[in-house]
């Protein structure tokens, strides 16, 4: 016999090559590759310095919060809060040093506020077994209205003793031109990327989407993980939130309003799926990319106001497509 | 003395009695045979025995000392491994992750230790070379075939040490060549004083390598032979109804 | 206490916090008045029928003695308003309802909007006077406020009435991808700037019809327009804007804008009580009753607010 | 033996209490319930006989679109663009009445279109696989986008010939004093009900959330099926968009905004399961009596409009707290 | 004459050859055990069979007609019925609705006609009671045990009169009792005339019902005889690749 047992064993069923080939991530980057080689020869405002450089930035904070997106849906849930705890972490910053106190007080009361709240969420939907669509949604009204509370429904515009310091920190590009959110999009992805794939925790979330019975039956500490996951969630919007803030130089109380459908639209247009079980953090950054390269080419191309909605929403369902038509064929 | 001693273990799901006050204990290194019809309550009492249900009513005792378990991990915890009927595996991950799946092995230090992927799948290898299982370690669950599924649900039994291994159906969906594996498996298991309960449909596999069988039929306890002192024929009946109690 | 309500559009815009700043300010020196100042809207302001129920809600409490609102979708409160048939009188704040529905409120407190896009479009003529190309920048594409003043502004840049588009009229010409909505929100109204000004180099003006993009995203506004800083002084770009909230006057003074045309929001809020009672009590009262705007230049930015 | 087989294969495993008892729909109701006792002591205005004919009136365009959201969430799906259809069929009423054409063909105008646009999200997700939440989120941006074209983003309110008959539809009360919507809504609930439990097609359509593969295999038409749920779900969002334009008498390309989330909100307190395989006619309606019944306590109990926020977020999630207060306990 | 035909038919997924060039025939009234190691590829054989998957190369015919399906449907259109490995349920929907699944009964007329539960509940309650299994037909399949699942999935066959029934492991869950009944079902099909493949790895149920044996080894088909020309150990032989092929 030619083939035998340990060469069974040994085999594996797809090549490098037809992973790639296979994930959805892949067939996204090409679209947006497309895109933007189509842009730079359609405009002559596309591919320059500038204009990369504010693609790049605004393509952070979607970008970021969608990393924190992509666990939540990899364990099967879902995370509608994000865009109101990036208002009310951005509103605790700006009033606290307001307020007078140095940038590492707004800070840490700006994160810890994001902690809180994704333990609350987090709590709410693993130990008592809540709908994530329902407790996230609560969470959404609650965390605007909180954020105005806090700041008495003003503008706060003035940020203390280390203003300039929050203004440097979103608005600075400390290294090589590139804008610092960027910056900390890239190392925040590597890290999730990194976490996802090369330790437990990681493992354990694709786990709870796959089965989240059988990870409970097989020990994982499946309501942990979930509380974690929304923690992380709702960081990754403060810390948006705090680099928003920066950029920004002022903070309303409707940042962020709408957002979370964007972040939900990077991370599954990047792959993530809400059935849970399958989203890598690479994605999430193609899938804001994408997001942000449409937006920015309506205003290029001059596209007329009315119609630009028709041109995002179809780009977004385009930009799928490239996947879609490679499964169709596939499984013909 | 007894590994594990249950007492008056009952179960139930509303209006349904699926386990009604069954006793027995199993020493260490024994392997029992648990028989009966479909919807008997075979799963039931394992699983509870597994922490995946508390029992409605009764008490378990293990090594001497009173188990109560909240969640399934703590059995694993206790020295209690599980091979569930359903398996219990997670169909987007590898055979190697779902083998490893709660405890992987990792490499490095402290804070920084991460998983050790080649570590699994060569140990997942081996396990399905002992078994004889075609199964590739590298690949995902979900296109495995019903057979290689159980391979990898009987696999994460091996990987450490147990008192007592709880297993629902193994052999149900293994080919000929597998079966015998598995029947050595527990005859290993045996051999180093672990307990096994075996859960089957298969006369034969029972009488095989069960040192005892017991029967149970609509949630109740009907027979706590030894395996000697029994015959196919008397299982069946008391199976179907057949023989009301012995 | 029974209560005089405000309705605003939505609870999310800093502008219509200083209309509750003026209700509590009278609430605070009225503190033994028997009516109290009450502020409500929707959660958004893009939510017009939510605000039509708020209002309905208001109509049939037992405490509502008199009610301002301010209209997100005149035609939908006019409709609200006849079906409802209130006893109590009713006025609108800020916004209007249309001229032939007038009748279903008794005055209108607050600022023209159509004047306010009017002198923005002055304002820019009187840089670029020979004309140019220009892009507006509105904010919620429902908002009858702002279509308004972008229709002020239009309407005095060419001196016709009722363009919605211009297409060199009066030497104006608004570019291809213009007007700009931003629903309100700063950073996506600065964002769209900057795409507008890279794909237009030759732009000649801003009229931003709503604060959003100075007073929301101050910093990359600045970072925007500094390069442009001398441009504007020369008036060889003109950027006219709405509003004197936050930082805006800040950033006249630092000249990044030619000219701010502001409401008085804090007023409406705290003469509205007011006027309410004087309806209550059936005295006569003007209708409408304008307040004021505050026009905001570099050179006038110390005394250009009215306190 | 005392039990027989034919005995066991008679046995039913809940009575009829029992399963009552068990449903989400039935605590959210208690909730409901409970508000209303509640707020008829704690104020005056609201067992007002004018109060009431509000409420039931306001809650039937959330209500009526919830309806067909939940064919779609049980199928295991998700419609996003519900708030833009209702948007855009509101307006091609509006535009095709107002060019002076009678209120029958703004209604078959508006009707084909949502139609067109279900069929479209449908054929996409089912035939070629897209995820549900991409397409729909694109056919948010589309149909407002259209809706803004259509009318020159305009406030469109004369509706030509028959304004007076399509102002009689959505704001009239030709039955008991009871408001027209409040009527179409229970219509219309009763059929979604009656669809859901004696009709193949909702069969069908439950099987195809507990298992889609499972549904394929044993022959269920599951894109057919699909396509129609998806239909559904826009028709439901064009019929709210004609009654309530009906009631308002005007129509913005506002309308509809962030009315998405409300809808799915209605729909999964009401007992609707995101994961698919759940959910009633009847629980839509609750879960969308009770975000109504929140709303309109806040103005009644004169909540400070910073807090409305926070209270209309720990509502819902109070409102499946008695539920899962029942869950938890059982799972001890 | 054969009423299937199954000639050089394969089948992969990716880099797995799971199917590789399989032809054989079978007769009305026949019975044929299909046995193999796991992953040999039968359940992929029998879907395609089943129109499931469609072969990679190669034809089938049935009646002498060549077959080609697009969807699953179109299978039990022609009159070929299979009881799925993975079983193919809903867990949400009830016993009942789950065997008559796609062929839901109605009452009424024209575009009135309603589901009719309660003949639904009494035929399902039937069948259950002709296999002898306690499957409760209102309850939810969620919570049935492994074999009542299994009833469930083989009384969708007994709905209809097939030409072809297509069985993937009908015995892996059930118990002693079920397994007689099901063996005896078979004998019926095959006394009506109606052709069966039966998948199993339980070598004395296939050498009690079937008429012939296919021995699959890695996708290839290694032998095809009649019962009576072979012996349990021969196939086993043939399964573990002890015998190379006959
Ligand atoms: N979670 C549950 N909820 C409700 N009823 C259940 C649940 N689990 C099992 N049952 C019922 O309890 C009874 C016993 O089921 P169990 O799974 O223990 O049977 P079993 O002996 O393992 O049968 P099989 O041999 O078919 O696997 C059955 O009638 C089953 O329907
Ligand atoms: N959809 C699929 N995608 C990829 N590989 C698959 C798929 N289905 C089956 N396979 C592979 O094809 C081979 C044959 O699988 P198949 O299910 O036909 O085996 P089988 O003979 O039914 O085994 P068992 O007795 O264990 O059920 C296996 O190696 C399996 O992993
Ligand atoms: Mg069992
Ligand atoms: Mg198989």
């Amino acid at each position: 016999m030619a083939i035998t047992l340990d060469q069974t064993i040994g085999q594996k069923q797809q090549s490098w090559l037809a992973k790639i080939l296979g994930s959805q991530t892949f067939w996204v980057l090409i679209a947006v590759i497309l895109a933007c080689i189509f842009l730079s020869f359609a405009t002559d405002s596309f591919a320059t310095t500038k204009n990369l450089y504010n693609i790049t930035r605004n393509v952070t904070f979607v970008a970021i919060i969608a990393l924190g997106m992509t666990l939540v849906i990899i364990t099967g849930g879902i995370d509608l809060s994000v865009g109101s705890v990036l208002c009310l972490c951005s509103m605790v910053l700006a009033v606290v040093m307001h307020a007078g106190y140095s940038i590492e007080v707004g800070i840490v009361a700006s994160i810890g506020t994001a902690l809180l709240i994704g333990a609350f969420n987090g709590i709410l939907i693993a130990y008592l077994g809540f709908p994530p669509f329902v407790v996230t949604l609560g969470m959404l009204s609650i965390a605007r209205s909180l954020a105005m509370v806090a700041s008495n429904n003003t503008v706060v515009f003035e940020f203390g003793p280390d203003h300039d310091k929050l203004l440097a920190l979103g608005g600075g590009a400390w290294f090589f031109g590139i804008a610092n959110p960027v910056l900390y999009m890239i190392v925040l992805a590597l890290i999730t990327g990194f976490v996802l794939r090369w330790t437990r925790f990681g493992r354990y979330v694709f786990a709870i989407g796959g089965n989240e019975h059988a990870a409970t039956l097989t020990g994982v500490p499946v309501k942990r993980i979930k509380v974690a996951v929304y923690m992380v969630s709702a960081l990754s919007a403060g810390i948006a939130g705090i680099i928003q803030t920066g950029w920004l130089g002022a903070v309303t109380t409707n940042i962020g309003a709408g957002m979370e459908l964007q972040v939900i639209a990077a991370a599954v247009i990047g792959g993530a799926n809400l059935a849970g079980g399958a989203g890598t953090a690479f994605g999430a950054l193609i899938g804001a990319a994408l997001i942000e390269v449409i937006r920015n080419s309506l205003g290029l191309l001059g596209i007329n106001a009315f119609w630009q909605g028709t041109f995002i929403g179809g780009a977004i369902v385009f930009a799928v497509l490239f996947d879609r038509i490679r499964n169709f064929r596939q499984s013909e | 003395m007894a590994v594990l001693e249950l007492t008056n273990i009952s179960k139930h799901f509303g209006a349904i009695q699926a386990v009604n006050d069954v006793s027995f204990s199993i020493g260490a290194g024994q392997v029992v045979g648990l028989m009966g019809d479909n919807g008997a309550g075979k799963s039931t009492l394992v699983k509870m025995i597994a922490g995946n249900f508390r029992p409605s009513h009764g008490t378990m005792q293990l090594d001497g000392a009173e188990l109560i378990m909240h969640r399934p991990i703590e059995a694993r915890q206790h020295g209690i491994e599980i091979v569930h009927q359903d398996l219990a595996l997670c169909n987007n991950l590898t055979a190697a992750a779902n083998v490893f799946l709660g405890r992987e092995l990792r490499r490095g230090v402290g804070p920084l230790r991460v998983l050790d992927y080649k570590a699994m799948y060569r140990r997942a290898g081996e396990i399905f070379r002992e078994l004889k299982s075609e199964t590739r370690p590298r690949d995902l669950v979900r296109q495995m075939s019903g057979g290689q599924r159980q391979a990898v649900a009987i696999a994460r039994t091996m990987l450490s040490e147990a008192k007592i291994v709880l297993m629902d159906e193994p052999t149900a969906a293994i080919s000929v060549r597998q079966v015998a594996e598995v029947l050595n498996l527990i005859r290993h298991l045996r051999d180093r004083g672990i307990a096994v309960v075996l859960i089957s449909h298969r006369m034969p596999d029972v009488f095989d390598v069960a040192d005892r069988v017991i029967v149970m039929r609509r949630g109740r306890k009907v027979a706590d032979k030894q395996i000697g002192a029994s015959s196919p024929e008397e299982v069946t009946g008391l199976i179907t109804g057949a023989i009301e109690q012995v | 206490k029974k209560q005089l309500v405000i309705v605003v559009k939505g609870l999310d815009n800093p502008f219509f916090e200083a209309i509750n700043q003026g209700c509590q300010k009278w609430n605070k020196e009225n503190a033994d008045a028997e009516y109290e100042c009450f502020y409500t809207g929707p959660a958004s302001t893009s939510d017009e029928a939510g605000e039509a129920q708020i209002v309905q809600d208001m109509l049939g409490k037992a405490d509502t003695a008199a009610i301002a609102i301010s209209p997100s979708n005149a035609k939908l409160i006019a409709q609200t308003l006849k079906t409802a048939n209130p006893s109590v009188p009713v006025m609108t704040l800020d916004a209007d309802l249309a001229a032939e529905d007038s009748a279903l409120r008794k005055t209108y407190l607050g600022t023209d909007n159509y004047l306010m896009g009017a002198r923005i479009g002055e304002y820019i003529k009187k840089g670029k006077p020979k004309g140019g190309k220009i892009c507006t920048i509105e904010g919620n594409p429902g908002a009858d406020n702002i279509l308004r003043r972008a229709q002020g502004m239009r309407d005095t840049l060419t001196g016709q009435k009722g363009l919605t588009e211009l297409k060199g009229e009066g030497g104006w010409t608004e570019v291809a991808g213009c007007p700009v909505f931003t629903n309100d929100d700063g950073a996506k109204g600065v964002q769209a700037m900057t795409d507008i000004l890279a794909a237009n180099p030759d732009l000649d003006a801003f009229g931003i019809m709503g604060g959003w993009p100075l007073f929301g995203a101050p910093q990359p506004y600045r970072d925007l327009f500094k390069p442009l800083a001398d441009k504007i002084a020369s008036n060889e770009f003109v950027i006219g804007a709405a509003d004197t909230i936050g930082d805006e006057v800040a950033i006249a003074k630092e000249g990044l804008v030619t000219a701010l045309v502001g409401q008085r929001p804090f007023e409406m809020g705290y003469k509205a009580p007011t006027v309410m009672m004087d309806l209550i009590a059936g005295k006569p009262v003007e209708d409408p009753v304008f307040t004021g705007l505050d026009e905001c230049t570099k050179d006038t930015v110390d005394t250009c607010i009215q306190k």
